[in-house]
C-alpha cells in the first residue's frame, strides 16, 4: 500500500551494519580503549609475550562464553559453569590415570559436558524454572558431587598431555588455545548466523510462544544450546588442568561471572535474542586486558574490585540501556 | 463531575513525529470539542495511534503544540495527561494480569485511610460503581484479570479510563477484539459518555461503526492528515478513497471455487473434544473450500482452530485426519508437519519476532528449504523474502529493520508471509483482519482466494461478520463450544449467522 | 440488540481457596516443611527447646530472613538484587569499624548503617531505574564496588562491637529471643505500612507489568527506585544483626546471602519473574532454609554431602514447582509473556 | 605412649611470646566429647586437615582419652559457624576445637561456652578472644625466614613478587608483616605485591602477568600455592629465581626438578591434631599457654629427600608436612590420602 510515498528501500549491508548493530561495534571501540589504557599504565602489555600470555587466558574465558553466549541468546543464562569446569577438569585427570589413553580426556569432557547439559535442559526447558536459579542449584549440587567424589582432595598426581599442549603449547608463535578458540568462534559464529541452529536461537530468544508456533525445535534448541555450553564448560575444565598442570578444587570458582560480563560487553542483551558471539569475543579479551591491568597497578584488593565494578559499570552503560 | 471543557476544547496543532526515517506524523492539527464523538480513520500505519501516544503523554512530538481550553499544555508524561484529565484506552491494553479488576481499575487511584493504607472495600465498590456505568454486570471487581476475556479486558480499561472523569477520552481501536454485541455495548456507552460533555477520540477501521458514532471524522494518509469531514458530510466511500490514496479499490465477494463433491476431503475431525473448550466438533473439508467458523466472542471457535494447530498439550480426544492420515497433534511441530499452518490473532504473543527483523520473520519457517551445501543461503533467502514483502505489500524501509517497528497491519502480513513461505494443505486463519485497515484486508483476502484456488483447505475465524459472506462457501455457527448451525452459499449473511448464534438451528442446513 | 444474551460466562471472584493459593501456597508450602523439620530438630536436639536453643535457631535463621524480604521486594518489583549480599558485607565492616562503646556512638553507628544500606540500594535503584540497566547486570557490577568497599574499609577481619549493642540484639527476653522481635518489627513498622498503602500496590504492578505501569501513568521509576532503598534497608538490618552476632566486621561475611535469598524467595513462592509472591512466604522460605542447613549439622551428615544435599534440595523445590507448571494443558499459556 | 608427657608438651606448646599467660586447666575425668568446627573445606590444606585429626583421634594413644569426636562444618559464614558452635554447647561437649571462619567472630559465642566450663582451643585460623588456647605455627616468622632467604640471594636493585594469599586474612596479614619486617631493611629491592588466594591457578595467572610487565623480578616471596609461581617461569620459559613456599608437593618435586633454589615451610595440617591434643591435655590438668607457637620445620631443596619430604607419585596439591615430631603427631600418608 501506498507504495510510492515509502519504497522498499535496499540499503547496502554495511550500512546497515553500522546502523543497526552499534553494540558489537562498540565492543570493538571499547577493547581498544581499555587496551590503549593498559599500555598506557604499562608498555610491557605492548610486547607479544604478554600479548600470547593474555591470548591464553581469553581464550579459556572466550570459549566458556560460546556457552554462555548461547544461553543468553535464549534468554536464559548459564551459572553451572565453575563447577562443570572443576569436575570435568578433575575427572580426566583421574581417569587418564586409570586408562592413560590419548581420547579418554575428550571422553570424559563430552559426558560431563552432555550430562550437565541435558540436567540444565532439563529443568529450565522442561520444569520451566528461571534458569538463573536453576544452574546456580545444579552449580551447587556438582560442587557437592565433586567434594563427595574426591573426598575433598583432587588425587590424580598429573594431567593428560593432551592438556597441557592445549593450554601451554604454541603453534606457529600462536598459543594453541588461542588457535582453538578461534576455531571455535569461527563455528559458533558461522552456526549462529547461516544455521538453522542459529535462527533457532534468536527465534527462541526473542519469543518462543512464536517461535513454537512457527515449528521451531523449541526444546531441540534448548538441549543444543545448554549441551554446548556444559561442552564448552568441560572443556576449559580440561584446558585449565593443563594450565596450571594439576586439576584442583575451585579451580573453576573465577568463572562464575566474568563470563556474563564478557557476553555482556559484547553487546548481546540479557533479555535474549539479540546479539551475537562476535561481541563476545571482544569482550572476552576486555574482561581479560581489565583484570591484567588491575593487577599490574599493584592496588589494594578492595579498591581494586572497586574499579572492576565501576568500570565493567560504565561499559555495560555503554552498550546495555534498555531502551525504554 | 467536575469542569467541563468549554468550547473550544482541546486543540492540537502541527503536530509532527518522527521515527529515525519514517515520518510517522507530519504537520496534523486536531480539534477535540466536548459532547462530540471524533473519528480518525486511516489505513494501518496512517499515524494513528502515534497522534494517540501524543496526547496520551506517552512519546512526545518533535513539533507541535498543544492547548486545552485555550491554554498551551505539555504532556510529558502519561501522568501529566492523566492530571489534564485526558484518558487513553491505549490499542495495546495496559492492565495488570496478576491483579485483581478492582486493582487494576483503581490503579493509582486507590481509596485511602487517613494514614494512607489502601481500603480495599472502598476500592471494590467504587470499581462496581464504575462497572456498572458502563452497564457492565457481569465482571465481578475482584476478579482476576487474567480470568477474563479480551472483550471483558477492553472493558476493565475503559472503567479505569472512566475513574479520571476524563474530558478527553481517547479510545484507540477499541472494538478490534470484540464480538458484534459487545460492539454494540461498547457504542452506546460511548453515545452516553458524549452526553455527559465528554471529547471522545474514536478510532476503527470498522466503516459501520464510524457512520453510526462520529460527529467528526479526520482522515489521516501516511502520517498527513488527508480529510475531514463532519458527521452531516461523511461518506464512506469519499473516506475510503482518502484513505487509500488514489488507487481505487473495490471489495467484491471472492467466490470460492465450488469443489466437485467427488474429490475426498482434505481435513476430516470427528469428535475433536478440548475438556471445558470444545465439545465434540465434527467436520469435513475439501480441496479448495473456504469454511468460516462464526458465531459470537469465546463460543469455542478459536480452540477449534488451536486444538487443531497442537495448542492444547493434554486431554484432547476425536479424530483428525489430513488427506486421510492421522493428523491429531498436542504440539505445533506435529500439525505443521501434517501440513497445518496457523495465522493467529494475537501478533506480538504469538505471531512474530518483533525484536528480529522482517526477513527473519518470514523465512523462520522455511529455513531448511534455503539450505544449500548446508548452510542457508544468503541470496535465496533474500528472493524470497523480497517475493513476499512484494506480493503481500508489506511496508517497511527494509526486510532488516525489525518487526516491531511495522505498524499492525504490516506486522499481520509478516505473519502470513511466514505462513506462505512455508506452505499448508490445511490454513488456519485466526482472526487475520483483526486491526487491520482495508488495503491490507483485501491483500489477506487475495491471498486466501489464491490459496483456495491451489486447492488448499482454509478455515476461518473472525470477529468481523462480513468477512464470512466476502470469504467463505461454508460457515459453522459455533455456541458453547459445540456447532449450533452451518449456512452455505448465498445463506451466508449476517443475520443467519446471528439467529444461529442466538437459537440454535433446528435443523443444521 | 438490545437484550442479547451475554456472550461470555460471568466472571466471578475466584474461590477464597484458589486466592489463598494463588498468594500463599508458596508460605504454606514452607509452612509444611518448617513444621516436618522443626519435629525431626526437637527430636534430635531435645534441649533445643531450651531458651538457649530457640534463640540459637532464632539467631541462626535471622540475617537471611531479613535479607529473604529485602530481596522480595525487589523481585515482587520485577527486579533482582545481586549485591544484596555485598551490602550485607558493606554495612557489617561500617559499623563494626566505627563502632565504640557510648549509647550516642551506638545509636549513631545504627543509624549510619541504615542510612549506607538504603544508600547502598538506592545507587542500585538509580542504576536501573533512571540508569536503564539491566538489574541483573548492574547489581552484579555493585556487587564488586560494594564488595570492595568493605574490603577497603576492613582489609582483615576485625573491628570492635559494642557488648550492650551485641546482647541487645542476640539475646533472649525470656524465650522470646530478640531476634524474633527484631523481625516482628521490621515487618510491622516497614513492610506492612509499604505494602498496605499505595506504594505497595505500584511495586506489585510494576512487577506485573512494567509498560502497563508506564501507560497507567504510574511513576515506575520512583517505585524501582524505592524497591531497592528498602531492599538495601532490609540488608543493613541484617547486617546490623550479623554484626552483633558476630562481634566483628568481615569483608566476606554477605557472600553467601544473595543465592540463598533468592532460594528462600523461591521457597517460599516469590516468582522471579516478578509481581507474585508474598512476603511471609519469602520468610518462612529463610527460615526453613536456615533450619535445613543446621539440621544437616545436627544429624551428622559428613561434610562433603553437605552442599550436595543441600543443592538437590534446592532442585527438588524448584522442580516440584516446575511440575506445577507442567499441568497447564495450553501451550499459550505455558509460554506467553505478552499476557494482554 | 604417653601423648600428655610433660616434655612432649612443653616442646610441643611454646609460648608465642614472653607476654603469653597460662591458661588454667579445667580437670574433669575422661574418656571426653570433643566437637571440632572447621570453617572453610574444599581446598587440598582442610581435607588433609579432616583427614588426619580424623585418623590421629583413632590412633588407639589418642582414643582412650575420646569418648566422642565430632566434626562441624560451616563453611567460610561466620554466622553459620556460630549457629553450629551453639548448637555443639547445647549438647553439651567438653571441648570445642575451632578453626575459625573469622578471628574475632567467633569471640562472643565462644566466650559464652567458656563460661559454660567447655575448653576452647583454636588453631589455623585462630580466634582473639583470650578464653581460647591458641595452638598456630608462627605465621610472622615463616614469613620472615621466606624473606631472609631471599635477602641473601637476591641481588640489590632487582624486584620480588610477593604472591600473597587471600587479602585480608590474619595469616596472610602476619606472613606479609614478618617479610616486610626484612624487605623493609633493604630498600634497594623493589617490592611487586600480588595475591594468588593460595590457589596454584591464582598464583601462575598473577606471577605470569607479573612477569610479562616486569623484566627485573630476581626473586619470588610466594606461601601457598607457589607451584603456580613456579609454573609460571616454566611455562614462560624464564630462567627460574629463588622462591620461597609452603609444602606442596609439586612446589617441591618441581624445585627439585628443576634446581630451584628455594626454602619451604609449611603450616602444618596436623595442627588440628595438636588443637586436639590441646583440649585432651587441659581437660587432663595439664596447663598450657594461651597463646601456643608449635616448632616450625624449614627445608631447602637441597635438603630434600624424594618418598620422605615429598612424593613422586602423589598429586601435586598434596601437602607433605603431616606430622609434628615435637608433638608426638605421626599420621601415616595412607590415612590422608584416600
Ligand atoms: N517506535 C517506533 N519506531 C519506529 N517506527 C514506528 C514506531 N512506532 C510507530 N512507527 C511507525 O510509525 C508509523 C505510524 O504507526 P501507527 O502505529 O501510528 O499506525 P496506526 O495508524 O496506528 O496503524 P494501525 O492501524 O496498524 O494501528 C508506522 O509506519 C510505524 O511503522
Ligand atoms: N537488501 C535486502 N533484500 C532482501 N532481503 C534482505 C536484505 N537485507 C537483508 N535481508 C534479509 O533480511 C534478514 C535479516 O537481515 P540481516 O541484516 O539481519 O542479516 P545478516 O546481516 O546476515 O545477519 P547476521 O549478520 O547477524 O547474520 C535476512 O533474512 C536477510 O537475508
Ligand atoms: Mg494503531
Ligand atoms: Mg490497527
Amino acid at each position: 500500500m501506498s507504495d510510492a510515498a515509502h519504497p522498499i528501500k535496499m540499503p547496502t549491508r554495511l550500512k546497515d551494519r553500522l546502523t543497526r548493530r552499534p553494540g558489537s561495534n562498540l565492543s570493538w571501540v571499547i577493547l581498544a580503549v581499555v587496551f590503549a589504557l593498559s599500555v598506557a599504565i604499562n608498555p610491557a602489555f605492548l610486547t607479544w609475550g604478554t600479548i600470547r600470555l593474555q591470548l591464553v587466558q581469553a581464550a579459556l574465558i572466550g570459549i566458556v562464553a560460546i556457552g554462555e553466549t548461547l544461553a543468553i541468546l535464549i534468554g536464559h543464562i548459564d551459572l553451572s559453569i565453575p563447577w562443570t569446569i572443576t569436575l570435568s577438569g578433575i575427572l580426566s585427570a583421574d581417569v587418564y590415570a586409570a586408562h592413560p589413553s590419548a581420547w579418554v580426556p575428550f571422553a570424559v569432557v563430552i559426558a560431563v559436558g552432555v550430562s550437565v547439559g541435558l540436567v540444565n535442559a532439563f529443568g529450565i526447558y522442561l520444569l520451566r524454572v528461571h534458569s538463573l536459579i536453576w544452574t546456580l542449584s545444579v552449580n551447587l549440587i556438582l560442587q557437592g558431587l565433586t567434594l563427595v567424589y574426591t573426598n575433598a582432595t583432587a588425587s590424580a598426581p598429573s594431567v593428560p598431555p593432551v592438556a597441557r599442549t592445549l593450554a601451554l603449547d604454541n603453534w606457529g608463535g600462536f598459543p594453541v588455545a588461542s588457535l582453538v578458540w578461534a576455531a571455535c568462534a569461527v563455528a559458533v559464529i558461522l552456526a549462529l548466523r547461516a544455521l538453522p541452529f542459529g535462527r533457532h536461537v534468536y527465534a527462541v530468544g526473542s519469543n518462543e510462544l512464536a517461535a513454537l508456533m512457527s515449528g521451531v525445535p523449541t526444546g531441540r534448541t534448548y538441549v543444543v544450546v545448554y549441551v554446548i555450553s556444559g561442552l564448552c564448560a568441560a572443556f576449559v575444565g580440561l584446558m585449565i588442568s593443563g594450565y596450571a598442570s594439576q586439576a584442583y578444587l575451585g579451580m573453576g570458582d573465577s568463572y562464575l561471572l566474568p563470563p556474563v560480563a564478557a557476553v555482556v560487553i559484547g553487546g548481546t542483551r540479557l533479555s535474549g535474542g539479540s546479539g551475537g558471539y562476535a561481541g563476545t569475543i571482544s569482550g572476552s579479551l576486555s574482561v581479560i586486558l581489565l583484570q591484567a591491568m588491575l593487577v599490574s597497578l599493584n592496588i589494594s584488593e578492595g579498591l581494586r574490585q572497586i574499579i572492576f565494578g565501576v568500570i565493567l559499570l560504565g561499559l555495560v552503560f555503554l552498550f546495555t540501556r534498555q531502551r525504554k | 463531575m467536575g469542569a467541563v471543557l468549554d468550547a473550544t476544547g482541546l486543540h492540537a496543532a502541527g503536530l509532527t513525529k518522527r521515527y529515525g526515517g519514517i515520518t510517522a506524523l507530519q504537520d496534523v492539527s486536531l480539534k477535540l470539542v466536548p459532547g462530540e464523538v471524533h473519528a480518525l480513520l486511516g489505513a494501518n500505519g496512517a499515524g494513528k495511534s502515534t497522534l494517540v501516544k501524543i496526547l496520551a503523554g506517552i512519546i512526545q512530538p518533535d513539533e507541535g503544540t498543544l492547548e486545552l481550553n485555550r491554554e498551551p499544555i505539555r504532556l510529558g508524561s502519561p501522568q501529566a495527561a492523566y492530571r489534564a484529565r485526558i484518558a487513553t484506552v491505549h490499542q495495546e491494553l495496559s492492565l495488570f494480569p496478576g491483579l485483581t479488576v478492582a486493582q487494576n481499575v483503581l490503579i493509582g487511584r486507590e481509596t485511602r485511610d487517613r494514614i494512607g493504607w489502601i481500603r480495599e472495600a472502598a476500592s471494590i465498590d467504587t470499581a462496581r460503581a464504575l462497572l456498572e456505568q458502563l452497564d457492565v454486570q457481569d465482571i465481578a471487581p475482584t476478579a482476576m484479570v487474567s480470568d477474563l476475556s479480551l472483550a471483558q479486558q477492553q472493558l476493565v480499561e475503559i472503567a479505569k479510563a472512566m475513574l479520571f472523569d476524563p474530558l478527553v477520552l481517547i479510545l484507540d481501536e477499541p472494538t478490534s477484539a470484540l464480538g458484534r454485541s459487545d460492539v454494540e455495548h461498547l457504542l452506546g456507552v460511548v453515545r452516553k459518555l458524549r452526553g455527559r460533555g465528554c471529547a471522545i477520540v474514536f478510532i476503527s477501521h470498522r466503516m459501520d461503526e464510524i457512520t453510526s458514532i462520529a460527529d467528526q471524522v479526520t482522515v489521516l494518509r501516511n502520517g498527513r492528515k488527508v480529510g475531514e469531514m463532519s458527521r452531516a458530510t461523511f461518506n464512506p466511500a469519499k473516506a475510503l478513497e482518502l484513505m487509500l490514496g488514489d488507487t481505487p479499490r473495490h471489495l467484491q465477494r471472492l467466490k470460492a471455487p465450488a469443489s466437485p463433491d467427488l474429490q475426498p476431503p482434505l481435513l476430516d475431525v470427528r469428535d475433536l473434544t478440548v475438556p471445558g473448550r470444545l465439545a465434540g466438533l465434527s467436520l469435513e473439508v475439501r480441496p479448495g473450500e473456504v469454511v468460516g467458523l462464526a458465531g459470537l466472542e469465546g463460543q469455542g471457535q478459536k480452540e477449534a482452530l488451536f486444538a487443531l494447530f497442537g495448542l492444547f498439550r493434554r486431554g484432547l480426544s476425536g479424530s483428525v485426519k489430513v488427506r486421510g492420515k492421522p493428523a491429531r497433534a498436542t504440539r505445533p511441530r506435529q500439525a505443521i508437519a501434517s501440513a497445518f499452518a496457523l495465522i493467529p490473532d494475537d501478533r506480538k504473543a504469538m505471531g512474530g519476532f518483533v525484536g528480529l527483523g522482517v526477513g527473519r520473520n518470514i523465512s523462520i519457517t522455511v529455513l531448511d528449504r534455503l539450505r544449500s551445501l548446508g548452510v542457508i543461503s544468503p541470496g535465496r533467502e533474500r528472493s524470497l523474502v523480497a517475493g513476499l514483502v512484494e506480493r503481500l505489500r508489506i511496508k517497511c524501509a527494509s526486510p532488516a529493520v525489525p518487526l516491531g517497528s511495522l505498524s499492525g497491519g504490516n506486522q499481520q502480513k509478516v505473519v502470513a508471509a511466514k505462513w506462505l513461505a512455508h506452505g499448508a494443505d490445511v490454513y488456519l486463519f485466526c482472526d487475520p483482519t483483526r486491526g487491520v485497515d482495508a488495503g491490507a484486508r483485501e491483500i489477506l483476502y487475495e491471498t486466501i482466494h489464491s490459496l483456495a484456488a491451489e486447492g488448499r483447505s482454509i478455515l476461518i475465524y473472525s470477529t468481523d461478520m462480513n468477512e464470512f459472506a466476502i470469504l467463505c462457501s461454508r460457515v459453522l455457527v459455533f455456541r458453547g463450544g459445540h456447532v449450533s448451525g452451518s449456512l452455505v452459499g448465498a445463506e451466508i449473511t449476517e443475520e443467519n449467522i446471528l439467529g444461529l448464534s442466538f437459537h440454535e438451528a433446528a435443523h443444521a442446513a | 440488540m438490545t437484550g442479547s444474551p451475554t456472550p461470555f460466562s460471568k466472571i466471578g471472584p475466584p474461590s477464597r481457596f484458589k486466592q489463598a493459593i494463588r498468594h500463599f501456597g508458596g508460605a504454606a508450602f514452607c509452612g509444611i516443611g518448617l513444621f516436618l523439620l522443626l519435629v525431626v530438630y526437637f527430636y534430635e536436639q531435645p534441649l533445643a527447646l531450651s531458651s538457649f536453643g530457640i534463640s540459637s535457631l532464632a539467631n541462626a535463621s535471622l540475617a537471611l530472613v531479613l535479607v529473604a524480604a529485602g530481596q522480595t521486594c525487589v523481585l515482587l518489583g520485577g527486579g533482582l538484587d545481586l549485591s544484596i549480599g555485598a551490602i550485607v558485607s558493606l554495612v557489617n565492616c561500617f559499623a563494626a569499624t566505627l563502632m565504640g562503646d557510648s549509647i550516642l556512638s551506638v545509636a549513631l553507628v545504627v543509624l549510619g548503617s541504615l542510612l549506607l544500606g538504603m544508600l547502598a540500594g538506592a545507587v542500585n535503584g538509580l542504576l536501573i531505574a533512571y540508569g536503564r540497566l539491566e538489574p541483573l547486570i548492574s547489581t552484579f557490577c555493585t556487587l564488586f564496588v560494594y564488595g570492595g568497599l568493605a574490603l577497603t574499609i576492613r582489609p582483615q577481619p576485625g573491628g570492635h562491637v559494642s557488648d550492650d549493642f551485641a546482647t541487645l540484639l542476640t539475646g533472649n527476653l525470656g524465650v522470646l529471643p530478640y531476634a524474633a522481635i527484631v523481625l516482628a518489627a521490621m515487618l510491622l513498622l516497614v513492610w506492612m505500612p509499604i505494602f498496605r498503602s499505595r506504594l505497595g500496590r505500584f511495586i506489585v504492578a510494576v512487577g506485573d507489568n512494567s509498560d502497563s505501569a508506564y501507560a497507567s501513568g504510574l511513576p515506575v521509576r520512583p517505585v524501582r527506585l524505592a524497591t531497592y532503598v528498602i531492599s538495601g534497608l532490609f540488608a543493613a538490618v541484617a547486617a546490623l544483626f550479623l554484626t552483633a552476632e558476630t562481634t566483628s566486621g568481615d569483608a566476606s561475611i554477605g557472600a553467601s546471602y544473595t543465592l540463598n535469598s533468592l532460594a528462600a524467595a523461591v521457597l517460599g513462592g516469590v516468582a522471579l519473574t516478578g509481581g507474585r509472591g508474598s512476603v511471609v512466604g519469602a520468610i518462612l522460605g529463610g527460615i526453613v532454609l536456615s533450619l535445613i542447613l543446621n539440621l544437616l549439622s545436627v544429624l551428622g551428615v559428613p561434610a562433603f554431602w553437605q552442599d550436595l544435599i543441600e543443592g538437590c534440595l534446592l532442585v527438588l523445590v524448584l522442580a516440584a514447582a516446575g511440575v506445577q507448571r507442567l499441568r497447564i494443558d495450553d501451550w499459550t499459556k505455558l509460554l506467553g509473556k505478552g499476557r494482554s | 605412649a604417653d601423648i600428655l608427657s610433660d616434655e612432649t608438651l612443653a616442646q610441643c606448646f611454646v609460648k608465642a611470646s614472653p607476654s603469653t599467660i597460662a591458661i588454667a586447666p579445667k580437670s574433669k575425668t575422661g574418656p571426653f566429647r570433643i566437637a571440632f568446627s572447621n570453617s572453610l573445606y574444599g581446598n587440598n590444606w582442610r581435607t588433609e586437615m579432616l583427614n588426619s585429626v580424623s585418623a590421629y583421634v583413632k590412633q588407639p594413644d589418642v582414643a582412650s582419652h575420646v569418648k566422642e569426636f565430632k566434626i562441624y562444618n560451616a563453611g567460610n559464614d561466620v554466622a553459620q559457624q556460630i549457629a553450629q558452635i551453639r548448637e555443639m554447647i547445647l549438647s553439651g561437649y567438653d571441648a570445642i576445637v575451632v578453626n575459625a571462619a573469622s578471628s574475632s567472630g567467633l569471640d562472643s559465642v565462644l566466650n559464652q561456652a567458656a563460661k559454660r566450663g567447655i575448653v576452647v582451643v583454636s588453631f589455623d585460623n585462630v580466634v582473639t578472644t583470650t578464653k581460647s588456647i591458641n595452638v598456630n605455627e608462627d605465621q610472622r616468622e615463616m614469613g620472615r625466614q621466606w624473606a631472609e632467604f631471599l635477602v641473601g640471594k637476591v641481588a640489590d636493585g632487582k624486584s620480588i613478587l610477593m604472591v600473597h594469599g587471600l587479602a585480608g586474612t590474619t595469616v596472610d596479614n602476619d606472613q606479609a608483616d614478618g617479610a616486610m619486617s626484612v624487605f623493609r631493611q633493604h630498600p634497594n629491592l623493589k617490592i611487586i605485591n600480588v595475591y594468588g588466594n593460595w590457589d596454584v591457578g591464582t598464583n601462575q595467572k598473577v606471577t605470569a602477568d607479573a612477569l610479562s610487565t616486569n623484566h627485573d623480578i630476581g626473586g619470588v616471596w610466594g606461601t601457598e600455592g607457589a607451584t603456580g609461581a613456579l609454573q609460571a617461569f616454566l611455562q614462560l620459559n624464564m630462567p627460574v629465581v629463588p622462591m620461597t613456599g609452603e609444602s606442596d608437593n609439586g612446589f617441591m618435586r618441581l624445585a627439585a626438578e628443576h634446581h630451584v633454589p628455594a626454602l619451604v615451610i609449611g603450616q602444618s595440617p596436623s595442627l588440628a591434631s595438636a588443637g586436639v591434643l590441646a583440649a585432651i591435655a587441659s581437660l587432663s590438668g595439664k596447663s598450657l599457654p594461651q597463646s601456643a607457637s608449635i616448632p616450625l620445620a624449614p627445608v631447602t631443596t637441597d635438603q630434600m629427600k624424594p618418598a620422605a619430604d615429598y612424593f613422586p607419585d602423589l598429586p601435586g596439591s598434596f601437602v607433605t608436612d603431616i606430622n609434628i615430631a615435637k608433638c608426638g603427631i605421626a599420621i601415616p600418608v595412607g590415612a590422608v590420602v584416600k
